[in-house]
């Protein structure tokens, strides 16, 4: 009898957590699948109403600049913050003495939430207070940056602190992955003939594609997520240009009281979310079945 | 086409620890060195100096005369063999052969038939478009083998490159190593644990330990005559027996005494090594007798330098083709290397002879051979 | 971080290669200053008096040093009614996100050794799905959480915040951890299974000691994400028991009076303090954790 | 005695300093007050965390919430009503009848109004007008355009604005107003008429916004109102539209109106309506109840009227309360709304959801925003709008 | 205390793939079994199985007469040394050995005694308040056989634990396991991948591959009467020399005619291996000469069925207390074993001597010995 349970034990350790999963992630997922097919406004109801909410919400033009914003946002938040962590990544492997001190400079961002980034990020990238008027103070009186007031420009600067935010985080990822090469690989490579350059590009770059994919996936689920960072730097605007799907739901479930619509926009989110992580998800467990 | 090696009081140290420590070394072109020694003696520091994968602390290593302690690894004409064979595990075979070709931006037809040659040569020409995780130990070890050679630099560096290989296949590798080695002609240096591989394989061996070279000399010579306690008890496997004992000189002859031995047993030093210099009577030795040189009495064609003696076996270890016999003389476990057929019982006393004319001698103190 | 043994590569000598070491350093100069360059702003501005920030440009480094905006922030800026400064709010802080980074790592530790070292049918699938949580946007769970706290009776107390980020928590701390355990060799468990241990005993006594990578990567990413939150913490929370991030907001987001950008900005340092500390002190374990296998690769 | 926790978004500068006034009245008879500030986007944290509390049975005992927002509540059932004490207490006699209705479900009172706000408000400084030559406060659009224009050539800003959606849509409604005066504004802002909306009077109302798009500085996006009161303040900038509580910062500052600042109405003859109100949601427990009786009172009593009002600038919620203590600008609203509210001239704010839900003012703002934003024409603007509203209806 | 174990049509598949076909094994109490095979045969599988460390898929696994299918490993009464020897890093040494007492409740005193003791008698008693990690190969070893030892169960399994130490200390940590498992007397079942090792210590050897046994003897008759040429070519080395050829009769003597010999050499069966069964004229077979029976003529004491050639040497490779030599007949390449004085030069053709009493016969086809 103990035995039998001491067999189980495993799977009745991992079943409550299981359950509180399966209840917290998918009966909600579910909830909210069901309110987007109800005329749900300020409080949820549970009467089916169709796909009235899903027409409404195709009949918005916001919801256009929302998705829009989040494929301009995201393939550059992601390509950026690769590139610079790679790129930094590499500067910090060429055996750098202080290199813990400059690493923890280029990580720190990480620690600190939206309201401070945003507030000031805000505040640098204000043309009435930072950069701009330290420029024209200086004397340059034709420097220009107001790209956090210009709608056809906001958006760059949700990247701009987006990527100040988790490049180093990025960066972490790949320096971990180029430690993790083997020294031996390394060596061969640089008796084969290959400078600095070509040993990365040619051998250590290659080996770390797993360490790419985990970028990516973090990434994209930063840009996907990226709620906080909108609201504490433009709070969507000017206008609602840079409105974002996540602020756009939390507008409209929480400031319109169009649970419903914005339960439809959680699900158009969700399926994007599917589409990146069910790939994802696919790969790292082949992975684990070598 | 091959080049020489000079090693000019070459030190490394790796902050307060110091790994070599003054190693002067002359490899000629064409030779074939393999370099032995205990597991952190410096081996492999050693292999890296030469290469350029580690800086020089002080001293000069010099490849085909010049002095390249501030060459790059890629211009020092050098290709290495890795022990964990380091292959780029994201390219293919092909490519990974090529790779220090592209590197010197080698024209394609020339890499295309210098990788042909070398594919067929080690047998890897099917091979060619997989990936490293896909190839068995041996064929990435003809891999490794391939990229190295490819190139045709002056100079080969092996470091433990078959030590991940099974006992079979190991030994089909080692020939053909030696093979290539007998083909090119290019220079060596090998680092191994193995002392078959080192004995099989080597013009010249380096015995190191704790960053100094004991002794570099030609196989037969370690083996036969090395130069003190250390060498003689690296190589050979079971190691060289060594009884402490003192000298002492009676009409004419001088015997070893074996100490605390009350089997009042003297073994008489009639061959070579009684004929040293300062075998002053009471000296304090150590007498090595090589494990193949004490045999069941009677069971070899006779020769000069017998002696008999009889001691009670302790353990009887058949392993096939020899069975080995452990004895004590003096407190002291002692291996003799019999045949299978001389059957022994533990505990019963068994009657050896042992060729004295294989005897060695060295000084107690000192530990270096007289 | 571990030394590198391809450290001593011999590198080409000469002009050319002290021009490439001037750059590099050069490089890492400009990047530390794009990173510095807003904490240095922060800094700055809230050991100035507003006149100063008034008058001068925010580049400049202030002309006196005054902490006063740092005492009020601590003590005795108004949130709300309440004139205490963030103080109360950071005990708050602290009595929610210590239990919750504990218990969410220590339960995402039990679940990835228990999916990777007891491989049982489905693990793999069980796996996927309640990953799967890590990437759902937490505002799609508002309201649905709240009823559920509603109905545990947990709606408005720390311990119903402690669910919350315990329960979305352990996506990514399973993550963590079984991507650590699949490189830890399977011989140990079978060691300690044949020693006579059970699947507790091996999981307290030989694999959590040995997981101290794991857990410093999975406490410090954890504990960010738990200290930082804004959403779950204004939604579920009432008024005395706000986390501090949420009193920082209401120090911060004012719409009336004259705007105190130095308090604004010594009030940001300190509800970022335990998280930039965590990074400090521990940011090299976090690379080395990283490296140990907490990511794929 | 009694229990009460308030949720409001009233967290700094004077507005903060009001409702610790009110505290400590309350604390003064006794009660318990636990205080829920969520500051932020105008109450939009506040309103999230309203949401999740009441789906999870927690409410909180009074909300600062307003406008139709409190009938979406009450039809939610989620609201308690408080018809005893305003019954005992005689609300009805003095409150404007259009406020008593908002205040009110099923004819019972559901929420006590702290104050009234008037949102057409033109605020200026004289030196600054003096400069460009402008003697007076305009009073119709046109006046506004050509002391704009002289501003303008002057090299001052003529309007500080922040650019924030609620911003825009108090320029907005109030244009609308002067446009289309106050049966316009009711038929297309309050009714939502589709002709209305989808009219020229509509486009013109458009077109002067659009003019008025050029008379802001171009570094206005983002700005928090109150950065725009100062640039009145400061000379930067001769006029901004905003409602009265601007005042409560020219007065923090120290100035004096009429002589420092100028206030004026916006072009219409009308007053928009604006009002604070605490609203009173269902909880159990005597404590609680009794609590909530006991702030319902408090708030309606002219003594916290008066120290409020004077403390946010607006002017109080119930008529019979004597204005002495109040300066011109106050006494001058009080005035005009005793007056509109007789030639039916008082309308209620779309832009401070006063008039219609919040998922319709919605749309109204993503609309204006837009508008202000880019170049979209005004009959575009029109009938986007009149579209925009029909779908969200 | 020793327990027998025995397997019964023991079968184990890992999903589709079989591991394990059906292994029929009894193992007294107190022997000392070798299990060696090819890597990847099922030698660790099926020591896990024993172990209750995998599910058996069907058959039985019986410890001490019980079956245990449904044991889990604690209860089994058994300990495991590790290949990689998989002590707890978190933990002393102490720890470490006393971990598998903890958990069974052992007394704190009777903990204490037998940690000393085992400590003692593996001379690991300095290290005992160290971390794994600051432990040499060896010393992790010898504290893995402690962890083992000090719990004193029934029956030992042993995992390849001496294939990561060097040559020197396998020798001697093979010697203690030696005297270890004859002083305590447990069962002791061991994997191992090398041949000395496996001869030296097993009371039986069972031969493995591919999911079978296809030898369990004792180690003499493992090697001197192989059942089939796995076997045979498995033990030894360097393996044992196989020539297929052809028998053929003559003079009622028979021989075996290498294949496509043009030295037209043939080698007459005239010991043991000419006593089988079914010899009949024409017959494929191999003939198996291990090295060691083939050496320079006149080189051993004369003696029954030898039996001399000529062939011209290829390859002489030296290894110290032996000499290789490669030659070839028919086209296959053959080693003898000489002794170092027995000097040969490539390309000259030397005298070999052979001792057909020692010769094998097997069946070309099936490869079963004859
Ligand atoms: N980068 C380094 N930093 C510090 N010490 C080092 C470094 N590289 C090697 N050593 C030390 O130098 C000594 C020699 O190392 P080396 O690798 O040359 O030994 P080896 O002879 O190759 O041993 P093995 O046979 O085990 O490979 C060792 O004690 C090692 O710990
Ligand atoms: N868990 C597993 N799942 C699938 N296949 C397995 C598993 N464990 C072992 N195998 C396979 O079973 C076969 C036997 O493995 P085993 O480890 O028993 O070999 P071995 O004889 O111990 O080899 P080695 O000498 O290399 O240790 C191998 O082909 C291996 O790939
Ligand atoms: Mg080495
Ligand atoms: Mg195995």
């Amino acid at each position: 009898m103990a035995r039998a349970i001491e067999r189980r034990l495993p799977l009745i350790v991992v079943s409550p957590l299981f359950a509180v999963s399966l209840f917290f992630v998918y009966g909600f997922i579910a909830w909210t699948i069901w309110i987007s097919f109800t005329k749900s406004g300020v409080m949820p109801v549970y009467d089916f109403h169709g796909l009235a909410q899903y027409e409404r919400l195709w009949a918005t033009p916001r919801w256009y600049v929302a998705l829009k914003n989040l494929f301009v946002f995201s393939g550059l938040f992601i390509a950026i913050s690769m590139a610079l962590g790679i790129f930094l990544a590499i500067l910090l492997d060429q055996r750098i003495r202080i290199e813990g001190a400059i690493r923890t400079i280029y990580l720190y961002p990480m620690a600190l939430s939206f309201i401070v980034t945003g507030t000031v990020w805000k505040w640098i990238l204000n043309p009435g207070l930072g950069i701009e008027k330290v420029m024209r103070d200086w004397g340059f009186s034709d420097f220009t940056f107001d790209w956090l007031v210009n709608p056809d420009f906001a958006i760059y600067t949700i990247v701009i602190a987006g990527v100040w935010q988790s490049s180093g985080y990025a960066m972490a990822l790949f320096l971990a992955g180029l430690r993790s090469v083997d020294d031996e690989v390394i060596k061969a490579a640089a008796i084969d003939g290959a400078g600095p350059w070509r040993v990365y590009t040619g051998i250590v770059l290659p080996a770390l594609r797993p360490v790419f994919l985990s970028v990516v996936i973090i990434l994209a689920h930063l840009a996907i997520k990226s709620f906080d960072l909108v609201v504490a730097l433009t709070g969507g605007g000017p206008g609602f240009a840079t409105d974002m799907p996540a602020t756009f739901m939390y507008a409209f479930a929480f400031q319109r009281s169009e649970l419903g619509v914005a339960a439809a926009s959680a699900v158009m989110m969700l399926a994007t979310v599917c589409a990146i992580i069910v790939p994802y998800l696919y790969s790292e467990l082949r992975g684990a079945r070598r | 086409m091959a080049s020489g090696i000079r090693l000019e009081n070459l030190r490394k140290s790796f902050g307060a620890t110091d790994v070599i420590k003054g190693i002067d070394m002359a490899i000629e072109p064409g030779e074939f060195v393999v370099l032995v020694g205990p597991s952190g003696c410096g081996k492999s520091t050693l292999l890296n100096l030469i290469a350029g994968l580690e800086t020089v602390t002080s001293g000069n290593v010099l490849i085909g005369g010049r002095n390249v302690n501030k060459v790059p690894p890629r211009d020092r004409d050098i290709a290495m063999v890795f022990q964990s064979y380091a292959l780029y595990p994201t390219r293919t075979v092909r490519a990974n052969i090529t790779f220090g070709m592209e590197t010197r931006r080698v024209p394609k037809d020339a890499q295309e038939s210098a990788l042909a040659e070398f594919a067929k040569l080690l047998q890897i020409d099917h091979l060619l478009d997989r990936k490293p995780g896909q190839l068995s130990g041996g064929q990435r070890q003809r891999v490794a083998m391939g990229r190295a050679l490819v190139r045709q630099p002056a100079v080969f560096l092996f470091d433990e490159p078959l030590s991940n290989l099974d006992a079979k296949l190991r030994i089909e590798m080692r020939t053909e190593i030696k093979k290539l080695h007998q083909r090119l002609g290019k220079t060596v240096v090998y680092v191994t644990h193995d002392q078959i591989e080192a004995m099989t394989l080597a013009t010249r061996i380096a015995v190191m330990d704790n960053g100094h070279i004991r002794q570099f000399a030609d196989p037969a010579t370690i083996y036969e005559n090395p130069v003190d306690l250390f060498v003689a008890g690296f190589m050979g496997s079971p190691p060289m027996n060594m009884i402490p004992g003192r000298l002492f000189h009676e009409n004419g002859q001088v015997f070893v005494l074996p100490r605390s031995a009350r089997e009042r047993i003297r073994f008489p030093l009639d061959g070579p090594a009684g004929q040293g210099e300062g075998l002053a009577d009471g000296r304090e030795v150590m007498l090595g007798l090589r494990p193949e040189t004490i045999f069941a009495a009677g069971a070899k064609l006779p020769g000069p330098h017998r002696f008999l003696f009889e001691a009670p076996v302790e353990v009887v270890e058949p392993t096939g083709p020899d069975t080995m016999l452990v004895f004590q003389i003096g407190g002291q476990d002692l291996i003799a290397r019999v045949r299978p057929e001389d059957t022994a019982t533990p505990g019963a006393t068994f009657r050896f002879e042992v060729d004295m004319g294989k005897a060695k001698l060295f000084d107690a103190g000192t530990g270096m051979a007289l | 971080m571990r030394a590198r043994r391809t450290d001593g590569i011999v590198r080409p000598s000469g002009p050319g290669a002290i021009a490439l070491r001037v750059l590099l350093f050069t490089l890492l100069g400009l990047f530390c200053l794009y990173y510095l360059f807003p904490l240095f702003v922060m800094v700055s501005t809230s050991l100035k008096s507003l006149a100063e920030i008034r008058e001068g440009s925010f580049l400049a480094l202030p002309r006196a040093i005054s902490f006063e905006a740092w005492a009020k922030a601590w003590g005795s800026a108004c949130v709300g009614v309440r004139c205490d400064g963030l103080q109360p709010y950071f005990v708050n802080s602290v009595m929610m996100a210590v239990p919750a980074v504990l218990l969410s790592t220590l339960l995402g530790a039990l679940n990835g050794y228990a999916l990777t070292k007891w491989r049982f049918r489905g693990a793999d699938i069980i796996f996927a799905l309640m990953l799967f949580g890590a990437f759902i946007p937490f505002q799609v769970v508002l309201l649905p959480m709240a009823r559920t706290l509603g109905e545990l009776g947990l709606a408005g107390t720390v311990p119903g915040l402690i669910l919350v980020h315990t329960v979305y928590g352990l996506a990514f701390t399973t993550l963590f951890f079984r991507n650590f355990f699949i490189g830890v060799s399977d011989g140990i468990v079978n060691a300690a299974k044949v020693d006579g241990a059970g699947f507790f005993g091996i999981f307290f006594r030989i694999v959590l000691p040995m997981s101290l990578p794991a857990i410093v990567v999975t406490v410090i990413w954890q504990f960010t994400q738990i200290w930082n939150d804004f959403l779950f913490g204004v939604s579920f929370t009432v008024g005395d028991s706000n986390p501090v991030t949420v009193a920082l907001n209401n120090v911060v987001n004012t719409s009336t009076g004259v705007k105190e950008y130095n308090v604004d900005m010594a009030a940001a340092i300190i509800a970022g303090l335990p998280t930039l500390l965590v990074y400090v002190v521990a940011g090299a374990y976090f690379v080395r954790g990283l490296s140990a296998g907490a990511i794929k690769g | 005695g009694g229990t009460v926790e308030v949720l409001h978004w009233w967290t700094s500068g004077g507005e903060a300093r009001a409702v610790g006034e009110l505290k400590n009245s309350f604390e003064a008879e006794g009660g318990t007050w636990i205080d829920s500030p969520i500051a932020g986007g105008g109450g939009d944290a506040a309103m999230t965390a309203l949401r999740a509390r009441v789906v999870a049975g927690n409410p909180p005992a009074a909300v600062q919430l307003k406008g139709p927002g409190i009938q979406e509540w009450a039809e939610q059932g989620a609201l308690a009503d408080v018809e005893d004490v305003a019954a005992a207490e005689g609300w009805d006699a003095v409150l404007p009848p259009v406020l008593a209705g908002i205040m009110k479900y099923q004819g019972e009172y559901v929420a006590a109004p702290v104050n009234i706000h008037r949102v057409d408000w033109m605020w200026a400084n004289p030196e600054v007008l003096a400069k460009a030559g402008i003697g007076t406060m305009p009073t119709t659009w046109e006046e506004f355009n050509a002391a704009a224009d002289a501003l303008l050539a002057a090299g001052i800003t003529p309007l500080a604005h922040g650019g924030q959606p609620w911003q825009d849509a108090t320029i907005f409604e109030n244009v609308v107003l002067g446009v289309g005066g106050a049966d316009f504004f009711r038929a297309a802002l309050v009714d939502l008429d589709q002709d209305a909306l989808n009219s020229p009077t509509m486009v013109a109302a458009f077109d002067q916004l659009r003019r008025m798009r050029g008379y802001v500085d171009p570094n206005f996006s983002g700005r928090d109102w109150n950065l725009a009161t100062a640039m009145v303040m400061n000379g930067e900038a001769a006029f901004q539209i905003m409602g009265d509580w601007a005042k409560g910062e020219f007065l923090a500052a120290g100035k004096v109106p009429g002589q420092d600042f100028l206030c004026a109405p916006t072009p219409g003859n009308g007053f928009v309506l604006n009002s604070d109100s605490f609203t009173f949601f269902k909880v159990s427990g005597e404590d609680n109840i009794a609590g909530q009786k006991l702030l319902a009172s408090l708030i309606m009593s002219p003594g916290f009227q008066e120290t409020f009002n004077l403390a946010k600038g607006s002017i109080p919620a119930r008529t019979d309360v004597a204005l002495d203590a109040f300066d011109a600008c106050a006494q001058r609203s009080h005035e005009d709304l005793l007056k509109a509210t007789e030639a039916n001239a008082l309308v209620p704010s779309m832009a401070h959801e006063m008039a219609i839900s919040r998922s319709v003012r919605g749309e109204f703002l993503d609309l204006v925003t837009e508008f202000f934003n880019s170049d979209m024409s005004s009959e575009t603007a029109a009938e986007r709008l009149a579209a925009a509203v029909k779908r969200a209806m």
